[in-house]
Parts: structure tokens; C-alpha cells; sequence
């Protein structure tokens, strides 16, 4: 198990390294002068120049390339232009926002999706079965922001049941829930339907196996079968699915904290497109995509703890 | 006094092409405290047997005639619940593949006190049972072995833990379906031996699916010789081993390679293939492929008695 | 007369074991034998005996750790792809599952005739298919199916029609009986026998059921743990095992028979990890006669009578096993 | 002749059998006639500003009623289907060359380029959807081709993969190895053994995301970051009505029916051909 906890945190490691690499080649890419674009047109030339001595850009790209590397490892992600505060500081003011929501996006996801699927499955053939089939293709289908408009288009703005837009006041936590339910909903709606299906399939899968059958001939009951026997089984791939869904429901965050105007994170990385904000643009996402991989990460320790089979190859 | 008695059973199966007859007519007893063996080539029926035994049909499948008398009890008419706990305490079942027999993620000792779930002992006496199997189907160090999972033994092992498994409940009768073809030679010899131990000390009845005819003569009483999903011939296994009453026993006692001592330049075999199952031919069902059919085998066959005990369904089989 | 084939010492060592602790094991472990025009050979061993690696080290499938492999003369275990190439015309290939050797996606028109298609041989390709199909036993309707359109046995035979193809001088065949029924195994049996006098063929069997070999084969080798233990002439060995390993093996495909005593040997334990190999003979932990020197001493090869063997105390012919409890 | 004209329909007549492949050829038909026939359906440009018939609401004139230009919202929904189905067509297109040809490098060729580019395919999809497509507007600016590139990155770590992962499986295969023993060299072993194997599974698939292609399309116009106006695409209709969602909800509902539609059309459709054709990847994400 410790072997197996090293190997893949060496591979996180690894693999946040290269998406610094490639977040900076991006950067590096865009054309244009980041200090012109950043002090705007009214700029003399001599401020722009010292801005770049600042930024380092009058280095060679190789040494720009490793103080970028090693002071984004050590936490310092820059100043944003607009304020000059550190934009670790910032995206860290609104981190706590983006995650209520994917938490919210898990709990729908998960408090659905898996008893749906198991039960899809057990009723396999019958009309149940397929109607959580169909119903979960179809969410699965909408993209998540038109799902985040109609949402607020009918819950908000029409029935007046939900508040529309914010997160709510910081220190009522009613209203934070309230204000939680729609966006959550947008982000986590396409995912009850992946885990159902998931849950189904695997269900349906380990159901078939011989040890199954093997446990039917000794009577096992069918309750027993199904609970201890096949579904601790089944979850495996949903773990890992799941671990994977986080990083989709990021992206969805993004269109949900736009829409329902919350804070967050995206809404932080969008108006800083806006407004060319460019080191909070990079420092957001390369949060964001530390964040994925920590998640994904744990998703596989999660697998290691459950699986024996896992376990034991390393 | 026979355990098992089936009688005249009839299943099929419902396909895209039609209903598929995987079992005609089928009959044959298993008295108590004697190993039966089936013996048959791929498609003679003997898997959809031993469903249709446990009750396990798949969904598509279903019996359309006949009895499954299991100690006076017919199976075919209990519902799911009589059938389930039948399975277990009294029918019991060893399966061919002991690499996917056992749940990959409950340790052995947990599955071993899952299927003890009906007793009443407490934890630790089943898990000293448990032990106590283990101990019998010779694992090393028993009460370790309870904490390890599946892929931490060794084929063989594995199939040793699944016999203890199934005898744990002392059932009254063991369905053991191809329990060596998975494993090396070397290693059935021991696995059988075993099996042959624990039924005399349970005093079980076993029916025992082979594919193998040296390993049912070494270990069976009687023997039930299947093809196309019908019994053609049974007895005892002196009686079908060596005074074969039907074609198809004769041709694939020839056939069995260890049956040739010396080097041959052409080896028997039995040309034609299996008969369609969906459109069953009217006669004798092996006819198509025997090389001594005549004209009365357009007609459908009953078993004829050479023997006392000795049964098979031919035309040439009649007393004599 | 130069050999066919001759295999000196060769050893084939894979890379196991967790990434820190990566390690060589052998699973072939210094194997020599030779094998004449016209002459049928047969590997015979369990699971992990090491049986298929040598043979698609022969056959160049898969890269060799010391050794030699010599074709005719001509040394082919260093051969690049391109100089292996003309060779694979003369030496070809059957694998163990019939149905899984054939390409899912193509006709066995298509497959009959790849050989011809690799190799850039013109000829008339529907005529070969006909030839080839006729050769094997099977009709032209079979020409347009595929493999899932076939029994174990058809497949078997279309895999032996593209072994043939090209007229090779060697066929290396592992397990042709496999997943095969006893009544269609004769029938692959007396094929290739008819096949090996028809057009001089020498084979190279492989396979864990020494009733096959019987029927087939001339010589045999009986492999344990990547080596060979037992090499003679098949009749011989049948005749008087002379190594405990051989003599269990035969002992394990009884006939059936219920009137015939019933002496099968038992061995004990099971096969050891190649990653943990006995010390002494390494038969040792499984022998029924093993003794204080098999423990610590470790046999070599050598002439017995009329075959070589790798034992301290060779079988007596008919020796039964001294009586002792079976240890787990 | 015959025969052969009902064996090339057999495979349409199951999609059509099952009640759900029905629903989703008769969407997908909609959406492509649509846009194939958007000049002729269409009474009005697309983009012709007309500020008299600003925020008309649906009416006989206007089916799907006007926008804050007055620009009509039907002409403009199904001349956006046109940009929706070019870039799902293109760009799903491109991903699976490019994904099929990595897959098969990372399969077939050395392990350590195997392991070199799963590396590069995990750090790629590390990167959530919409951050990668912000970044990389930054980088382009907001145009098709920023929506493109985007989609092939998102798309072709996942390709490669599968095509990676079975052609590992089958470069162990006996088939293949038969084959080698033969002497067939690495493109005969590629091209005849593995690739018509791989392909079919991975077209299934690709068909299925192609609804997802439009949702990325439809974001990235909605926020801004994709087609520039005044081109007509889903996603900047939505965006147009999302401003005035309270007064004149129908804008938005205009924008986002066309989506909701196309890709339960396209979803069902994919689910269907699975299902039909390879049920053995039931469950694949």
C-alpha cells in the first residue's frame, strides 16, 4: 500500500509539472506584449519596460521558464495586474465558493445517481429500468449551462421558489444553502446520470461473474448478493469516475457561478479574460488543475483502500 | 435410498432463432453415497443440468417437463425462497474455474462465514469451522488463510478452499462441474483424491461433470453419458466402460487417446457435427453420425435395459 | 546430416517485480536439443514449465537472453526483422487457441492467403485457397466465413492451412488439441501426421497432453521449471519413465479404464514461482522419492540408457512411489 | 442485387426498431435539414439588424420572435445549427485522426514513448474543460479556431487512450502474433490486424460525443469566447437573451431548445448504434 501511495504521488507530481510546462509555453505563445497589454495604451515606453524587468521578461526563456517552475511550486503564482496583490491570495478568497458547489454537484450526483443505477440494474428489463436509462442519457446529453439557465429561467425567474443570483449572506447559512440549491443542481444533474449508468453497467457486469453464481448456489440471500457481494464490487469504477466527474464539474462551476452571478473561481477566471488580466487567468487555472489532479489522486488511494487486488500489485 | 432422482426433464431455452431444446428426456438417479458421473462433449447439456438442478436457470430458459426429485422434494415446482435454502445445506456446488469462484474483494474467512449465515454460532465458532474446512482440504496454516483474499493462493488452492466451501454444510449432495479441467495433471490427482476423501467422511452423494473419461473411471460409481442434451446411455461404470451398449459411448471410449497403447497412424474420431438444437431430428438423435444406423433410427428411440441397471437409448442396445 | 533446427543452451529471462525492485527470471533456463529433417519433436510440460516461451524463441517471437538458435545451418537468433523474414516463409507457426489465432475481421479466404500476401509470393490466389482448404479438409463454402463463424475444430484446421502454405520445412505447433473435444482431437492428429508424411514436414510439437505426443511425435523433452528433464525417443519413455516428473505426468492421464489398478502418482505441493527456485534439484520439493542429496545438490543433464535425464536416482521401469503421507 | 440492397439497410431497420434510435434519427434529421435548408427556410438574413422589431415576442412573422437588434431569432437558430454541426463535424473529425494515430504510436511502439505520452495525455486532461478553453482564448482570442483547438485537445487524450489501450490487448493477441510469426511487418500488423478492430468502438464513441463538441461550441460562444458576432450560433443567442432573461425569456428559450434538442437527437442516436452494433461497450463513460 505504501508503494502504491508513492507511485501515485509521484505521478501527481509529475503530471502537475508538466501542466506548468504546458501552461507556460501557452503564455509564452500569446502574442503581444504582456506588459503593453497589461498598463494599456497610455503607457510611455519606459513604464512598460520596467514592468518587464519586473515581470522578468527581459530574461532568456529558459530562465523564465524555471522562476516560473519553481516559484509556482513554492506557492507564488505572481501579482495580478489590477490590484498587484498575489494571486494565490485571490483565488484563494474565492476557492471556498467554487468547492460549495461541487460538493453540492457530488451530493446531488451521488445520492441519486448511485441508488438509481443499482436499482436499474436489480429491475434489469423492466419499464423502471429502462426510464432511468433514457432519463439519464438524457441528462447526461444537456450541456450543464443550458440546464443552469433553464433552471433559473423556471425555478428563479418564473416561479420566484429559489433566489437567482450571489451566494448569500456570508453568515446565514440557510441562505447560503438556498442560494447553493440551483447552481449545485446545474452542476451535478449530468452526473447523476453518468453514475447511474456507470453503477448500472458495473452492477449488471459483477452480477454475471461466476462468483456470483458461485454465492447463489450456496444460498446466499439475494439482499446479501447484491449489497456485500456485487456492489462493493460495482463501486470501483464509479470511484474512479468520480474522480474524474470533479474536474467536469469544474468546468460546469464555471458556467454556473457566470450564470447565477456567485463568486468563485470562474467567475474570477472570466472577468479576468475580460479585463486581460493574465497572471490571474494562469494562476486560477493552474489551481484549479492542481486541485483536479489532488482529487483524482485521492480517487486512486480511495481504489487502493478498497480493492485488495489493487492493493497487492505494488 | 436415491437423493437426487430426475425424471423425463425437458429444458429450452428461448432464442432470436427459435426455441433451443438444450435437454430432452433427461433421466437418471444418484443414490445415496455414491459419486455419479456425466460425461459429454461440449453442447451435450451438462452446464444447463446443473442449472437447471440448482434452480439457476438464465432468464431465457425454462423447464417444460419432468421431475427434479431431491429427497422426495421436486425441484421443479419450489419457488425461489425453498430453492434457496436448499443451496447451501443441502445441495451444494464446486465450479469448474476456481480463479472466479471466490468473491475477489471479501476475504476467504468473511465468504466462509457468509455461507454460514444461517447457523447459529457466533463469529467465532464459524470462523473455527471455517478453519477447521480449510484444515481438511489441507491449506497451510488455516487461521491465517482466513484473513488473506483470493489472489493470494494458487489455482490449486483456490479450488481446495472452494471443495471446503462446499462441504462446510455437509450437504447431502455435491455438484462438482469440471472441478479439475482448469488445473494441471499433476495437481487433479491430488484435487480428486481429496474430493474422494471428504465424500467419505460427509457421506455425500456427488455428481461429478467431466469431460474426462479416465478421471470418471477413477473416481465414479455410475456414469451417465450425455449427448446433444440427452442421456444415451447409464450404468455403472464397469457396465458403460466396458461393455458400451451405445454407438456413441463405443466411438468416444475409442476415441479417448489414452486408449491407444501403441504409436497409430490414424486415430478414431467421430466424423459430422452436433445436431442442431433448435430443429431436433425426429429419431435417434445421434443417428446423423453413427456408422451403424439402419432404418429403424428414423424413429424416436427409448432406453432399452441390456442389463440389470444398464440403460441406453439404441436399438442395438436390447437384451441379449 | 545437418540438423533442422539446433538449439543450444538457450535461456530466455523476463523483467518482473515491482518498479524498484525489478529482477530477471528465467523462464527458460539452458535448454539444447536438436531435431532432423522430417522428425517430430515434442515439448511436453504443465503451466510455466516455460514450454511456449522456448518456442517462440525458436521461432524468434521473442528475444533470447544466452544461447544459440541455428536454422539449417545458419545461426537466426540475432537476425534482424528484415533477415528473419525469408526464413518465416520455411518456418511457420500454429498457436494455442484456434479460434483466437484468426484475425476477427477476416475471411478465411483472406487468412488462408495472407502468407502469400506478406511474402509478395505471386499466385493465383483462389486456386491456393481451394488447394489449401482441400489439403485441411474443409470445402470452398467455408471460404467466406470468419472465425466466429467456426467450430474449434474448422479454425484448428484453417490455422493449420496457413502454416502450410508457403510449404515450410518446419511447423511449430503449440498445443494443436487445445480446447478441442476427444472426438475431433483424433481428427487434428491424423491431420497433421497426413499432412507431415505428404509434404516432409518436421514439426516441433508443444503441449501439456502426453497422449498427443505419443501419437505424433518421434522424440520428446519433458520440461520442469524452464529446463528439460527427460529426453528420448517417445516410445521409451512411455515404455519406462525414468525421471519421478515424467512418470507422474503419465501416471495423470489414466485410461479409462475402472478395471485397470489405479496408480496414479500424487505429486505434493505445487509448482514452485519461477522467482523462488528449489535449491538442489528442483524437482525436489514435489518428488514422491526425493532424497537428502536432491535437496542440495542440483542434477545435470546426462546420457541414461537410451535417453538423457536430470536425476540423481533414475526410476526403475514400473517403480512406485514409497509409502509416506502427502505433506501440504 | 436485391440481397445485397437489404443487407446494406438491415443495420438502419434495427436502429429504427428500437423506439429510442428512432427519436434520435428523427432529431438529428431535423437539425441537419435544418441547417442544410436554413437560406430557403429562413424569410429573413440572420444578421440584418432591424431595431423598429426589436424584442418582439413569437408570433406568425417571427416564429421564434426577435432579439435586442430584431434580428429574427428562428433565422438566426437555424443558421447557428449550420456553425454548430460544421465545427462537431470538423473538429470530432480531426480528433480522431490525430487520436487514432497517437493511440496507435502509444500501443504499438516502445514502452517508453508509451509512457512518455500517457503522461502528456493525463497532464492535458488534468486541465478542466473550460479552464483549458479560457487559457486558450487568451492565447487565440475568441474565434471557430479557438473552439476547434480546444475540442481536439479535449478530445484526443481520450481517443488515444482507447485506441492505446486496445491496441495493447491486441498487440498480445494470438491473431497478431500469428501474423508476426509469418513475417508481417508492423504497418501489415497495423493496418489489416489491429486498426479494423479498433476503429469501430471508437466511431461509436466519437458519434456520442458529438453532442458534447456542440455543448462546448454553444459554452464558448455563450460566454463570449467563441464565433464572433454578429454570426449566428446557439450559444450567442443565449447569451443575448440571458441579459434580458426577465422581460424576453423567449430568447433564451430559442437558444437553448436547438441545443437541448441536437443533442438528446445525437445522444440517443450514439446510445442506439451502441447498442446495436457493440453491446460490449455498455457503460463506457
Amino acid at each position: 500500500m505504501l508503494g502504491y501511495t508513492l507511485k501515485r504521488l509521484g505521478l501527481a507530481v509529475v503530471i502537475v509539472s508538466l501542466a506548468m510546462a504546458i501552461l507556460f509555453v501557452m503564455i509564452y505563445l500569446i502574442p503581444g506584449d504582456p506588459a503593453a497589454v497589461a498598463l494599456g495604451p497610455r503607457a510611455t515606453e519606459a513604464m512598460r519596460e520596467s514592468l518587464r524587468v519586473k515581470m522578468g521578461l527581459d530574461q532568456p526563456v529558459w530562465v523564465q521558464f524555471w522562476n516560473f517552475f519553481t516559484r509556482a511550486w513554492t506557492g507564488d503564482l505572481g501579482n495580478e495586474v489590477l490590484s498587484d496583490r498575489p494571486v494565490a491570495q485571490v483565488v484563494m478568497e474565492q476557492l471556498p465558493h467554487t468547492l460549495a458547489l461541487i460538493a453540492g454537484g457530488m451530493v446531488w450526483s451521488v445520492a441519486l445517481g448511485i441508488p438509481l443505477g443499482c436499482w436499474a440494474a436489480v429491475k434489469r428489463g423492466s419499464w423502471a429500468d429502462r426510464v432511468v436509462g433514457i432519463v439519464s442519457v438524457a441528462v447526461i446529453a444537456v450541456p450543464s449551462f443550458v440546464v443552469a439557465i433553464y433552471a433559473l429561467l423556471i425555478f428563479a425567474v418564473t416561479l420566484r421558489w429559489l433566489p437567482a443570483i450571489g451566494a448569500g449572506d456570508a453568515g446565514d447559512l440557510g441562505d447560503r444553502l438556498t442560494h447553493l440549491i440551483l447552481p449545485s443542481l446545474a452542476v451535478g444533474l449530468g452526473w447523476v446520470g453518468y453514475i447511474a449508468r456507470m453503477v448500472r453497467a458495473s452492477m449488471l457486469e459483477v452480477l454475471e461473474a461466476q462468483h456470483i453464481r458461485t454465492a447463489r448456489a450456496f444460498g446466499l440471500p439475494e439482499t446479501m448478493i447484491t449489497y456485500r457481494y456485487a456492489l462493493t464490487i460495482a463501486i470501483l469504477p464509479t470511484v474512479t469516475l468520480l474522480g474524474v466527474g470533479i474536474g467536469q464539474m469544474l468546468s460546469s462551476a464555471v458556467f454556473a457561478e457566470i450564470v447565477f452571478a456567485r463568486p468563485g473561481v470562474g467567475k474570477l477566471v472570466y472577468d479576468a479574460i475580460l479585463t486581460r488580466n493574465y497572471p490571474l487567468v494562469t494562476g486560477a487555472v493552474l489551481v484549479t488543475t492542481v486541485l483536479f489532479v489532488l482529487i483524482n489522486l485521492l480517487a486512486d488511494l480511495l481504489i487502493g483502500a478498497l480493492d485488495p487486488r489493487v492493493r497487492s500489485r505494488f | 435410498m436415491t437423493v437426487l432422482a430426475i425424471r423425463g426433464l425437458n429444458v429450452s431455452f428461448a432464442t432470436e432463432g427459435g426455441d433451443l431444446h438444450a435437454l430432452r428426456d433427461v433421466a437418471f438417479d444418484v443414490p445415496a453415497r455414491r459419486i455419479v458421473g456425466i460425461v459429454g462433449e461440449s453442447g451435450c447439456g451438462k452446464s444447463t443440468l446443473i442449472n437447471a438442478i440448482l434452480g439457476l436457470l438464465a432468464d431465457n430458459g425454462r423447464i417444460t417437463g419432468g421431475q427434479i426429485v431431491f429427497e422426495g422434494q421436486d425441484l421443479t415446482r419450489a419457488d425461489a425462497a425453498q430453492m434457496r435454502a436448499l443451496r447451501g445445506p443441502r445441495i451444494s456446488t464446486v465450479f469448474q474455474d476456481p480463479m472466479g469462484a471466490l468473491n475477489p474483494v471479501l476475504s476467504v474467512g468473511r465468504q466462509m462465514r457468509n455461507i454460514q449465515y444461517r447457523s447459529s454460532l457466533g463469529r467465532a465458532a464459524r470462523d473455527a469451522r471455517s478453519a477447521e474446512m480449510l484444515q481438511k482440504v489441507r491449506i497451510p496454516d488455516p487461521e491465517a488463510a482466513l484473513s488473506r483474499y483470493p489472489h493470494e493462493f494458487s489455482g490449486g488452492m483456490k479450488q481446495r478452499i472452494a471443495i471446503a466451501m462446499a462441504l462446510m454444510m455437509e450437504p447431502a449432495l455435491l455438484i462438482a462441474d469440471e472441478p479439475t479441467t482448469a488445473l494441471d495433471a499433476t495437481l487433479e490427482v491430488a484435487t480428486i483424491e481429496l474430493l474422494r476423501d471428504l465424500q467419505d467422511q460427509i457421506g455425500c452423494s456427488v455428481l461429478f461433470i467431466s469431460h474426462h473419461l479416465g478421471v470418471i473411471a477413477e473416481l465414479c460409481d455410475d456414469v451417465v453419458v450425455m449427448y446433444a442434451g440427452e442421456v444415451v446411455e447409464r450404468g455403472t461404470v464397469r457396465q458403460v466402460f466396458r461393455t458400451p451398449r451405445h454407438p456413441y459411448t463405443a466411438r468416444l471410449l475409442e476415441c479417448d487417446p489414452a486408449r491407444q497403447s501403441g504409436r497409430t497412424r490414424h486415430l478414431p474420431v467421430i466424423p459430422g457435427d452436433l445436431p442442431d438444437l433448435r430443429n431436433r431430428p425426429g429419431g435417434c438423435i445421434f443417428a446423423a453420425r453413427c456408422d451403424r444406423r439402419g432404418e429403424a433410427c428414423a424413429a424416436p428411440q427409448t432406453e432399452r435395459e441390456p442389463a440389470p441397471g444398464h440403460r441406453a437409448r439404441c436399438i442395438l442396445a436390447e437384451a441379449t | 546430416m545437418t540438423p533442422l533446427l539446433d538449439v543450444r543452451d538457450l535461456q530466455v529471462a523476463f523483467r518482473t517485480g515491482p518498479m524498484l525492485a525489478r529482477r530477471d527470471v528465467l523462464g527458460v533456463a539452458g535448454v539444447s536439443f536438436r531435431l532432423h529433417p522430417g522428425e517430430t519433436f515434442a515439448l511436453v510440460g504443465e503451466s510455466g514449465s516455460g514450454k511456449t516461451t522456448l518456442a517462440r524463441a525458436i521461432n524468434g517471437l521473442q528475444p533470447i537472453s544466452a544461447g544459440s538458435v541455428h536454422f539449417d545451418g545458419q545461426r537466426i537468433d540475432r537476425l534482424g526483422r528484415a533477415a528473419m523474414k525469408p526464413l518465416r516463409k520455411v518456418m511457420s507457426m500454429m498457436f494455442q487457441d484456434p479460434v483466437g489465432s484468426l484475425s476477427p475481421r477476416m475471411t478465411v479466404r483472406d487468412l488462408v492467403t495472407e502468407p502469400f500476401r506478406i511474402h509478395g509470393v505471386r499466385a493465383e490466389l483462389a486456386a491456393e485457397t481451394t488447394r489449401l482448404l482441400a489439403l485441411v479438409g474443409l470445402n470452398d463454402s467455408f471460404a467466406d466465413r470468419f472465425a466466429h463463424q467456426l467450430s474449434g475444430g474448422q479454425a484448428r484446421r484453417v490455422g493449420v492451412a496457413r502454416a502450410i502454405a508457403l510449404n515450410p520445412r518446419l511447423v511449430i505447433a503449440d498445443e494443436p488439441t487445445a480446447g478441442l473435444d476427444v472426438s475431433v482431437q483424433g481428427e487434428v492428429l491424423n491431420l497433421l501426421n497426413d499432412l507431415r508424411e505428404r509434404l516432409g514436414l518436421s514439426m516441433v510439437i508443444i503441449t501439456h497432453n502426453l497422449h498427443v505426443v505419443h501419437h505424433v511425435a518421434d522424440r520428446m523433452a519433458v520440461m520442469y521449471l524452464g529446463r528439460f528433464v527427460e529426453t528420448g525417443q517417445t516410445d521409451a519413455v512411455f515404455r519406462a519413465p525414468a525421471h519421478p516428473y515424467t512418470a507422474a505426468l503419465l501416471s495423470a492421464n489414466p485410461e479409462p479404464d475402472p478395471d485397470k489398478a489405479r496408480e496414479r502418482i500424487a505429486l505434493p505441493a505445487e509448482v514452485p514461482s519461477l522467482l523462488a527456485r528449489p535449491a538442489g534439484c528442483e524437482f525436489h520439493t514435489r518428488c514422491p522419492w526425493a532424497q537428502a542429496r536432491c535437496r542440495t545438490e542440483a542434477p545435470e543433464m546426462r546420457p541414461h540408457g537410451d535417453r538423457h535425464l536430470a536425476c540423481h536416482f533414475p526410476l526403475a521401469p514400473g517403480a512406485r512411489p514409497p509409502e509416506r503421507d502427502i505433506p501440504t | 442485387m436485391s440481397a445485397a440492397v437489404s443487407d446494406a439497410w438491415r443495420p438502419v431497420r434495427r436502429l429504427l426498431a428500437e423506439p429510442l434510435g428512432a427519436l434520435g434519427i428523427a432529431l438529428v434529421l431535423l437539425v441537419i435539414g435544418g441547417a442544410v435548408l436554413a437560406d430557403w427556410l429562413s424569410v429573413y438574413e440572420p444578421s440584418r439588424i432591424s431595431p423598429r422589431d426589436r424584442f418582439q415576442g413569437p408570433s406568425w412573422t417571427h416564429l421564434l420572435g426577435t432579439d435586442q437588434l430584431g434580428r429574427d431569432l428562428f433565422s438566426r437558430v437555424l443558421h447557428g445549427g449550420r456553425i454548430a454541426l460544421s465545427v462537431a463535424l470538423f473538429s470530432t473529425a480531426a480528433s480522431l485522426a490525430i487520436g487514432v494515430v497517437l493511440g496507435l504510436i502509444a500501443g504499438y511502439g516502445p514502452r517508453w514513448l508509451d509512457n512518455l505520452m500517457l503522461l502528456l495525455f493525463d497532464s492535458i486532461k488534468s486541465f478542466p474543460t473550460v479552464m483549458l478553453a479560457l487559457a486558450l482564448v487568451t492565447l487565440f482570442g475568441p474565434s471557430l479556431t479557438a473552439v476547434v483547438v480546444v475540442v481536439v485537445l479535449v478530445n484526443v487524450p481520450g481517443y488515444a487512450r482507447i485506441i492505446r489501450t486496445q491496441t495493447l490487448a491486441l498487440k498480445e493477441s494470438e491473431f497478431v502474433t500469428a501474423a508476426q510469426s509469418m513475417g508481417a511487418g508492423t504497418a501489415r500488423v497495423l493496418r489489416v490486424h489491429i486498426m479494423p478492430n479498433v476503429i469501430g468502438p471508437l466511431l461509436i464513441l466519437a458519434s456520442m460525443d458529438i453532442p458534447v463538441v456542440i455543448a462546448i461550441e454553444a459554452g464558448m460562444s455563450f460566454l463570449g469566447l467563441g464565433v464572433r458576432p454578429p454570426t449566428p450560433s446557439w450559444g450567442a443567442i443565449l447569451n443575448d437573451g440571458f441579459t434580458a432573461i426577465r422581460d424576453t425569456p423567449w430568447i433564451v428559450i430559442a437558444g437553448g431548445l436547438p441545443i437541448i434538442l441536437t443533442t438528446l437527437g445525437f445522444t440517443f442516436l450514439g446510445e442506439t448504434l451502441r447498442d446495436v452494433f457493440d453491446p460490449r461497450l455498455k457503460g463506457r463513460g
